[in-house]
């Protein structure tokens, strides 16, 4: 299914009601719907922070797709990549936000990719293994 | 979606019990609530985390910040927290090595400041 | 914001969720976001429905607007209006489902419009007033 | 989501209790449990939406389709509801004056087959 939210922070944990009710529903244990709700909110927390950044209005748009073996989940902005964005740690050694946010992400997904979209911004992939 | 917010005193201590999901829409509500408490002088602060959901990048920004503030005071920042679910994302970004984490409010507003 | 769902019944509770919150969110009480619930969930039922017996296997379209004075809800499948449907009593007097349907969108809806959508299909438009 | 559907006898008739939300997803599962009481010979059924948080035009179908299947038999098929938003939605629909609605089980079962 797809959602498109307007690129404000109040619509974020709409996206969240939708995706544990989504993977409980693709039969995941209570513990992983409350990664797949953390890593997909992330995803769609950068994609409303850098769209603002960007000074794009434009939607945010959410699909998650049930593949046999493994959930698919898009999020596309019209926002710089993670991988373009500072990372350095601040004088007090602290990591931006958005470094703490891409830790979660690798940690909490099987797999990661930042691409990309035609006509600007990024496309973050995000994959759920049925498996595991 | 509603943030819940109390402050009561423990002690020496500030105890900020927090209810709800802290993410990009609610954590500025947090952070106005930290920042305030620092400006009035409350330099050791207890973040209760056990009425908390949903924790995420947005909402440990708001306590690093936090921490940082209350530092610069000499003072403290620790939080009480219980739940598998929330410790594990302090876990996976490292800050369990940054905040002191206790089981309970009179643990952490106890410890020393 | 916006919400394709395929034409699937398992989707409709994800939607009542999502405008659960939304309605909540706009500042309406319990009880009106309990018939918004309802009142949206009846014209995504409908749609499924619908699309199904259209052979459609074409999204559902679910929007949410909100004025200032009113929300919009539009949903848009590829099936037959409910105006264009039997709504004959049988021999013991019962109504149709969708005529049970369209009681409860018409009771619990400030506006209820049917329109045909271009390459087929209804759209259906639902208008809840903030003044309540 | 799942719809809870438990069957037990309260003298001559047989209650559903039933749990969660009633629509075009799971109210075929009703729908499934209803023949199956009647096809086993139950003609006074009693179903129970004490539990129900949501019922819409579906689940409505499948209790006018069981009242139907019941009739023939000669049997009955009362309702327990005490929920104002459960009950609205017979109330908008007519259908309260076609189902007995009680405010109990043990009323619902007490009553006239
Ligand atoms: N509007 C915001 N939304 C999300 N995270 C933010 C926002 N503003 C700051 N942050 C994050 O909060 C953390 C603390 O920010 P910082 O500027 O150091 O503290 P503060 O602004 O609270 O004094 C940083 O990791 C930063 O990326
Ligand atoms: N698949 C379905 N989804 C929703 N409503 C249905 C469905 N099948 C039947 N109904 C509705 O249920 C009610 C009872 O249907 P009916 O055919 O008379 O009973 P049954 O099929 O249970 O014997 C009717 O109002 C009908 O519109």
């Amino acid at each position: 299914m797809e959602i498109a939210i307007p690129p404000g922070s109040a619509y974020v944990g709409i996206v969240r009601l939708a995706v544990g009710s989504l993977a409980r529903s693709a039969g995941f244990d209570e513990e992983r719907v409350d990664e797949i709700r953390i890593a997909v909110s992330e995803a769609c927390t950068n994609a409303v922070l850098t769209n603002d950044e960007a000074g794009s209005a434009e939607a945010i748009a959410i699909s998650w797709r049930e593949e046999s073996d493994h959930i698919v989940v898009e999020v596309g902005d019209r926002g710089a990549s993670p991988e373009q964005q500072p990372s350095a740690a601040d004088s007090q050694g602290f990591a931006p936000r958005l470094v703490m946010s891409v830790a979660l992400l690798r940690e909490l997904v099987d797999d990661l990719s930042f691409d990309p979209r035609p006509g600007g911004g990024t496309l973050t992939r995000l994959t759920f293994s049925r498996a595991g | 979606m509603e943030l819940g917010l109390d402050v009561r005193k423990v002690d020496s201590h500030s105890v900020v019990d927090v209810k709800g999901e802290i993410d990009v829409y609610t954590a500025p509500k947090l952070r106005e609530k930290l920042i305030e408490l620092v400006s009035e002088g409350s330099y050791n602060v207890v973040v209760n985390l056990e009425g908390v959901d949903f924790l995420d990048s947005t909402g440990l920004g708001v306590l690093v910040g936090a921490l940082k503030r209350v530092k610069a005071h000499d003072g403290s920042l620790s939080l009480v927290c219980t739940q598998d679910k929330i410790l594990k994302i302090f876990k996976i970004t490292g800050l369990t090595k940054v905040f002191p984490i206790h089981s309970s409010v009179n643990e952490a507003a106890g410890g020393a400041a």
